[in-house]
């Protein structure tokens, strides 16, 4: 118990600090925040015009984010079923088959929809 | 049927009352009591509009078919031996959940047959008379329809063998009053008469919940055989609470103290309704509970004492009510509290009064249910009309209809030998043997109810007229008048016969109730004498004040307690003070309900809930981050209980 | 192995990461700070799973990564639809719903 | 080492619904529009009735399998085969296409803009959303496997697998998508915050207990003394994790707004299913897992309890939104169940399985009445809007006035055996206090119920009303069979309590 004491101390200091900071900011901050405040800071000027549908940074950058992250998620389950592969034997070959194959559905998905065309 | 269930039933019996037996034969038939009119409802509601033109002779059809198998059952209950006249029809294991089981089946003994018989019985005639008087309105069949579902409820009501399936019939009850009470939608005053009525109810319900919760507890099922065998080694103080809490509910259904705002405002339903539901017979499923229960109640003084209270407090109440209201309908519903508080004083004196509570239950039933449809009569003649202060001499106009009031007038201020004389002295007789106090009341408020209903007599019938040329009073259909008959000549007869005829009903309810004689301070004739004098006295005044002069067509201001009297007593305005708090915060909410187009209007506790559930509903800001906010203080609140339980 | 150090370092990112949500109004912020608490319990799954000396406590640390980035695909397919409907990533513009 | 070895047979049903979640995907993938949604209503049917045949077969079944991390056990196996029913069902109003001309409740595509060119012409080609079957699949797949998930991280998963399609479901409405996205939004931050709680909280409990699985945290509770702080910490952050997918108050306040945000059918689906899934984990974690400590956790539990039963139908009280009164009361019923939670015997099992299954029914039937009410901008959920229904259409009418009674806990609806075996567990619990909340806060619940009845029935339509759509078959189908259950578990639950109890085992 005497171990965890400062942690779960800590983990109520941080829950009131959080609500005092919130509670604090609403009872004394001005509420004037507005769109200017959420952009992107360009040394001062006027930033530059977006096209509409689009943001501060392209739609596109998610989609390739979002695509990464099929891969992203295959390498993690990949390399710890290769260091034991020998151990593993035809069960985990199996399983690791099954695992790469609904890996591929959403890429698949992704394909044919046109999540891959550049244009 | 599993045998358990039975010789318990058994064993509870033998000692006060009688055994229960398994129905065999004909009273294996009784379910169809129920069935019939439920068929009849499910045919009005469910059939659509190819129903509109013949539904009204359907809903008449199925009451009087239930009503002729309830006179087979009778005769051939009387052909049994008089320990022997209580049976037990199973229908089917509702549920079975841990060690509670709970089961649908019938009981008929001698109690729920007197039930049965009035119901079915006040309830055909009603039902013939509504064809009349409810003619021209073009929702003819959904009424049909919704009186059949009460019937039907009602005799479940009665016929429950388990607290739990009486508790179906009661909410049943409930939900088809509080339809009919609202039938006419579209006076905003029948809308909210309906929810008021909803909502005392669902107070007096709670209790019915409670008092079931407890049996459970106390005797691990809510089964009348279990609980009644277990009530001897039950601890008395559970059966205080019990009683209590079957109290309650009797108050929130019976309209007693403190409980009796919603009847008053119940006669926005068609008359029809107010003489079947709010007269004859759901207002009285309070006694019929108490009675039922007797077993729990013979054991629970404190319970008891609190029923007598009640009865006593309303009975005056009522009939004072009564005496101020120029709302005919209104004027018959204070003095149908009256009479119910008199039954409850009745009921509270145990083993003493519970067959005369039934007694006065029954003649009740006609006497009053033959004044609401005279009542009706009168309205129906008088273009829907309800102001006495617009009646006057119409005795030569409707004949017969005045002359059935006049008879239902006679049995209800207690002339011998009219119903009301028989059933009324004996709760008087039965109330002064109890004590001094609670009997002078009860000859008190035979003295005003001889008043109050002179005064409707006076100002109805007799007197000059005083209702405009283009009225037009006429004599009802013959399918309103001899409804009517027939209920005025059961409530000239109704009394002495019950009461000598073959041992009486006295004799009759005895293994269900038992019985104790009692001893007058004085002897009987002072007593009857002196009832009689209070009677005529009461019906003097009013002759003296209604009758010798003229009454005028715009109400007088009156003294202090007439106008108490013409706004309830303050019924309405108590519950709300001790309901809801004043001020503001209530104003508020009101307003802002208003405001929403919502039907605002909230009754009694519910204001107070209702200014609560505003403020708390501001909690509900929109943003993410407050949610968010209240989930770190809520998971840092439960981590926090988690570790301090451990603390100490 | 003592984990106490790494325990109070995985509390202090909890911490950190449940503040972001309330105080940030960027949706895409608030929603890195939510991140920032799974890993937070990944650090806390690790130095517990050395301390007992048994695997599993890593393995769910590749879970929780996994759910992670799946997590991170709905939400961001979520915030960038309404970036684009209401041109504002800001959580305290989508307040319709309320009261 | 030896290879680890998957009992395929126990675990047949939820591999059905997920692989036909991935198949639905790949019919995405490659099946031409025209054709796409009757292959995908079938395919999902067909999974979630091959499925259900497999939990019947299964019936009975005590295994602990996949080395350990799901039980398929009485509780896990109801709670599926339940999950399964309500899915088909919801699945009927998914597929329903008459109510809004020509497409379903569903924009055509979610990544397009509202009122852009690119919505305006897939509407005008009559496009149909269809990958809300693969989306609605994998929930269902991850409902069935919460109940039946059996340590620490297998629970995780399922919890996320569920959540995240229905993230995505919410935020696609056809119509009042702004409102529909924010509701997405809102769902997808809690959701998200209250899972890190969760794993966070795992965390705790596997540095106290050295496993992940249940039985050996159980085994490990009374073992390890001086390190109860942590576990206790643990505990109550999982806690707030489960508590917020049931709706408990303090973690209730997504629901209203996601309930009244989301297409009513993805409500209707999420309020049913949800909810049933994540009590069945939680008995499953309090119970096996937590057990011995009982007596630190229930004090917690019944201050959530009496809460969320109150503030739950309080709240309902002024509610002038349909959709978001319902939210209310589904909060409160959450707060029911609680209190037989606390109870922690198998009656209290029993009663909760059935209390679910009850409530499922009741609250499908009750949104699918809701989108059948219009008016031009989509559905009139507004009360006034719903004043004298009743004398528009009396059938609809009373459909609902029967769900609400069912809510309301009327005798002879299933709403009723369900509250009372729930209380009667709760009082045999020793939890008297939370059952005479209970009673009085049902008794007030009550009135609000039988105020939007007195609206539909006594009061006059409003000029400018809805309309009532007149739906196909599926939403005709699935509202009759909500009422039917509604109706035959009021008056014959026998056989459903039997079911239950003897369902109620968990295997340890």
């Amino acid at each position: 118990m005497d171990l965890y004491a400062p942690m779960i101390g800590l983990i109520i200091l941080g829950a009131v600090f959080a609500v005092f900071s919130v509670v604090v900011s609403t009872v004394i901050g001005p509420k004037r925040y507005n769109r200017a405040r959420l952009d992107s800071y360009e040394c001062g000027i006027e930033p530059t015009p977006q096209p509409v549908g689009g943001g501060r940074i392209p739609i596109k950058y998610y989609l390739t984010a979002m695509t990464f992250i099929i891969f992203d998620i295959e390498i993690i389950f990949l390399y710890p079923w290769a260091v034991r592969f020998d151990h593993l034997g035809v069960f985990g070959f199996v399983a690791m088959v099954t695992f790469l194959f609904l890996i591929t559905v959403p890429f698949v998905y992704e394909w044919r929809r046109g999540g891959l065309e550049w244009d | 049927m599993n045998t358990t269930l039975l010789t318990q039933s058994v064993a509870a019996q033998t000692e006060t009352h009688q055994a229960v037996r398994e129905a065999s034969g004909l009273f294996s038939g009784t379910w169809l009591l129920i069935a019939l009119p439920l068929l009849g409802a499910a045919l009005l509601l469910l059939g659509g509009r190819r129903l509109d033109r013949t539904g009204h002779l359907v809903g008449c059809a199925t009451v009087i078919a239930s009503f002729v198998v309830a006179a087979v059952l009778f005769v051939a209950m009387l052909g049994e031996g008089s320990g022997e006249r209580a049976f037990l029809i199973p229908l089917w294991e509702w549920f079975n959940a841990g060690g509670y089981e709970v089961e649908i089946s019938l009981l008929l003994d001698q109690l729920s047959m007197a039930f049965v018989l009035l119901i079915t019985g006040v309830g055909s005639l009603i039902h013939v008379y509504s064809i009349g008087y409810m003619e021209h309105d073009e929702r003819r069949r959904r009424f049909f329809g919704y009186l059949n579902l009460f019937v039907a409820a009602m005799l479940l009501l009665v016929l429950a063998s388990d607290f739990l399936v009486l508790f179906i019939g009661w909410e049943g009850v409930g939900l088809a009053s509080y339809l009919l009470i609202g039938f006419w939608q579209h006076k905003p005053s029948a809308a909210v008469a309906a929810k008021k009525a909803f909502v005392v109810n669902r107070v007096g319900d709670m209790g019915m919940v409670l008092a079931v919760a407890s049996m459970l507890v106390v005797f691990g099922s809510s089964s009348y055989a279990v609980v009644f065998a277990g009530t001897e080694n039950a601890p008395v103080g559970w059966l205080n609470a019990i009683g209590l809490f079957l109290l309650l509910a009797a108050c929130g259904k019976s309209a007693q103290f403190p409980l009796q705002s919603w009847l008053l405002d119940a006669m926005e339903g068609p008359t029809p309704v107010s003489a079947l539901i709010h007269a004859a017979t759901m207002v009285t499923a309070g006694v019929y509970l108490i009675v039922r229960s007797a077993a729990i109640f013979d054991l629970a003084p404190e319970a008891r004492t609190a029923v007598v209270v009640v009865g006593a407090v309303t009975l005056l109440m009522g009939a004072i009510i009564g005496c101020a209201k120029d709302d005919i309908k209104k004027a018959l519903a204070g003095s149908t509290m009256s009479q119910i508080g008199y039954m409850m004083l009745a009921a509270g004196l145990g083993p003493a009064g519970y067959a005369f509570a039934i007694f006065h239950l029954i003649t009740h039933g006609f006497f009053k249910a033959n004044l609401f449809l005279g009542a009706g009569s009168v309205m129906h003649g008088m273009n829907d009309e309800v102001d006495m202060r617009r009646f006057g001499a119409l005795r030569a106009a409707m004949p017969v209809t005045f002359a059935t009031f006049a008879i239902g007038y006679l049995a209800i201020i207690g002339i011998p030998p009219f119903a009301g004389f028989f059933s009324k002295d004996q709760i008087i007789e039965a109330a002064f043997a109890e004590g001094l106090v609670v009997g002078l009341c009860a000859l008190l408020g035979a003295g005003i109810t001889a008043f109050y209903m002179t005064r409707v007599m006076l100002m109805t019938f007799l007197g000059s007229k005083r209702w405009a040329e283009e009225a037009h009073p006429h004599e009802s259909p013959r399918v309103m008048t001899w409804p009517l008959i027939a209920l005025g000549a059961l409530s000239v007869v109704g009394g002495a016969g019950l009461l000598y005829l073959g041992g009486g009903i006295v004799d009759w309810l005895e293994p269900v109730t038992g019985e104790e004689h009692h001893d007058l301070p004085v002897p009987l004739a002072v007593l009857m004498t002196s009832t009689l004098i209070t009677v005529l006295a009461g019906a003097a005044v009013a002759w003296l004040l209604y009758g010798r002069r003229p009454v005028p067509e715009v109400a007088p201001r009156g003294n202090p307690l007439t106008v108490a009297a013409r706004r309830d007593l303050y019924g309405d305005a108590v519950n709300e003070g001790l309901f809801m708090r004043p001020g503001q915060y209530l104003t508020r909410s009101l307003v802002y309900a208003e405001s929403r187009g919502v039907d605002g209007t909230i009754v009694g506790a519910a204001k107070a809930v209702g200014g609560l559930s505003t403020r708390w509903r501001r909690w509900q800001t929109g943003f993410v981050r407050s949610y968010a906010l209240t989930m770190l203080a809520g998971a840092g609140l439960v981590v926090i209980a988690m570790l301090l339980v451990r603390l100490p | 192995m003592n984990p106490t150090s790494y325990l109070v370092l995985a509390t202090i990112l909890f911490t950190l990461g449940s503040g972001g949500v309330l105080l940030r109004r960027n949706a895409l912020v608030a929603f890195m700070s939510v991140e920032l608490m799974l890993n937070a319990a990944n650090l806390a799954f690790v130095a517990f799973a050395r301390m007992h000396g048994a695997l599993d406590g890593q393995i769910v640390a590749f879970f929780v990564m996994i759910i992670a980035a799946a997590e991170v695909v709905i939400g961001l397919a979520i915030i960038v639809m309404i970036f684009r409907t209401r041109r504002s990533a800001s959580v305290d513009d989508a307040s319709l719903l309320k009261l | 080492m030896i290879a680890p070895s998957i009992e395929y047979s126990a675990l047949l049903p939820m591999i059905i619904v997920f692989g036909a979640g991935v198949v639905g995907v790949l019919v995405e993938a490659f099946v031409p529009r025209r054709f796409r949604h009757a292959v995908q209503v079938i395919l999902a049917l067909a999974a979630l009735a091959a499925a259900f045949v497999q939990v019947v077969r299964l019936g009975g079944t005590e295994i602990i399998g996949a080395v350990g991390s799901v039980a398929i056990d009485g509780p896990a196996l109801f709670l599926q085969g339940t999950v399964l029913v309500l899915a088909f069902i919801s699945m009927f109003f998914f597929a329903e296409r008459r109510i809004e001309a020509g497409g379903n409740a569903f924009a055509p595509a979610a990544s397009s803009l509202p009122g852009s060119e690119e919505e305006r012409v897939l509407v005008q080609q009559r496009a149909l959303q269809t990958e809300i079957y693969p989306l609605s699949m994998l929930a269902v797949g991850g409902m069935m496997l919460f109940p039946a998930a059996n340590d620490l991280l297998a629970m995780f998963v399922a919890l996320e697998v569920l959540s995240l399609p229905l993230y995505i479901l919410c935020g696609m409405a056809r119509r009042r998508r702004l409102l529909s996205q924010e509701a997405a939004m809102k769902y997808f931050l809690l959701g998200a915050f209250a899972s890190g709680f969760f794993i966070f909280g795992a965390s705790f409990v596997y540095g106290f207990a050295g496993s992940l699985e249940f039985a050996e945290i159980d085994a490990a509770l009374g073992a390890r003394v001086g390190q109860e702080g942590l576990l206790l910490a643990g505990v109550g952050m999982m806690a707030v994790g489960l508590l917020f997918k049931i709706g408990a108050v303090p973690f209730h306040a997504w629901t209203p707004d996601v309930y009244q945000g989301a297409p009513t059918q993805v409500t209707a689906f999420m309020a049913a299913c949800t909810k049933l899934a994540a009590f069945g984990a939680m008995m499953r974690l309090f119970y096996v897992g937590l057990g011995g400590i009982r007596t630190d956790w229930q004090p917690m539990l019944w201050a959530v309890a009496i809460a969320t039963m109150v503030v739950g139908i309080v709240v309902a009280l002024s509610q002038t939104d349909i959709k978001r009164m319902l939210a209310y009361s589904s909060i409160a019923h959450g707060g029911f169940i609680l209190t037989a939670f606390v109870a922690v015997d198998e009656l209290a099992i029993a009663a909760i399985l059935f209390y679910l299954a009850a409530y499922g029914f009741v609250t499908l039937g009750a949104f699918a009445v809701v989108t059948l009410v219009r008016d031009a901008g989509g559905e009139a959920t507004h009360l006034s809007k719903w004043a004298g229904l009743g004398r528009r259409s009396p059938l609809l009418a009373a459909t609902f006035g029967l769900f609400l009674l069912a809510l309301a806990g009327i005798p002879l609806t299933s709403g009723f055996v369900g509250k009372l075996t729930v209380f009667t567990a709760a009082f045999q619990g020793g939890a008297m206090p939370l059952v005479i909340v209970g009673v009085l806060v049902s008794a007030v619940a009550a009135f609000f119920y039988v105020r939007v009845i007195v609206l539909m029935f006594f009061s006059d339509p409003a000029p400018e009303g809805p309309t009532v759509a007149v739906p196909s078959v599926w939403t005709t189908a699935g509202i009759a069979v909500g009422a039917v259950a509604t109706i035959v578990l009021g008056v014959l639950p026998g056989p459903l309590l039997d079911l239950a109890e003897q369902a109620a085992l968990f295997i340890r």
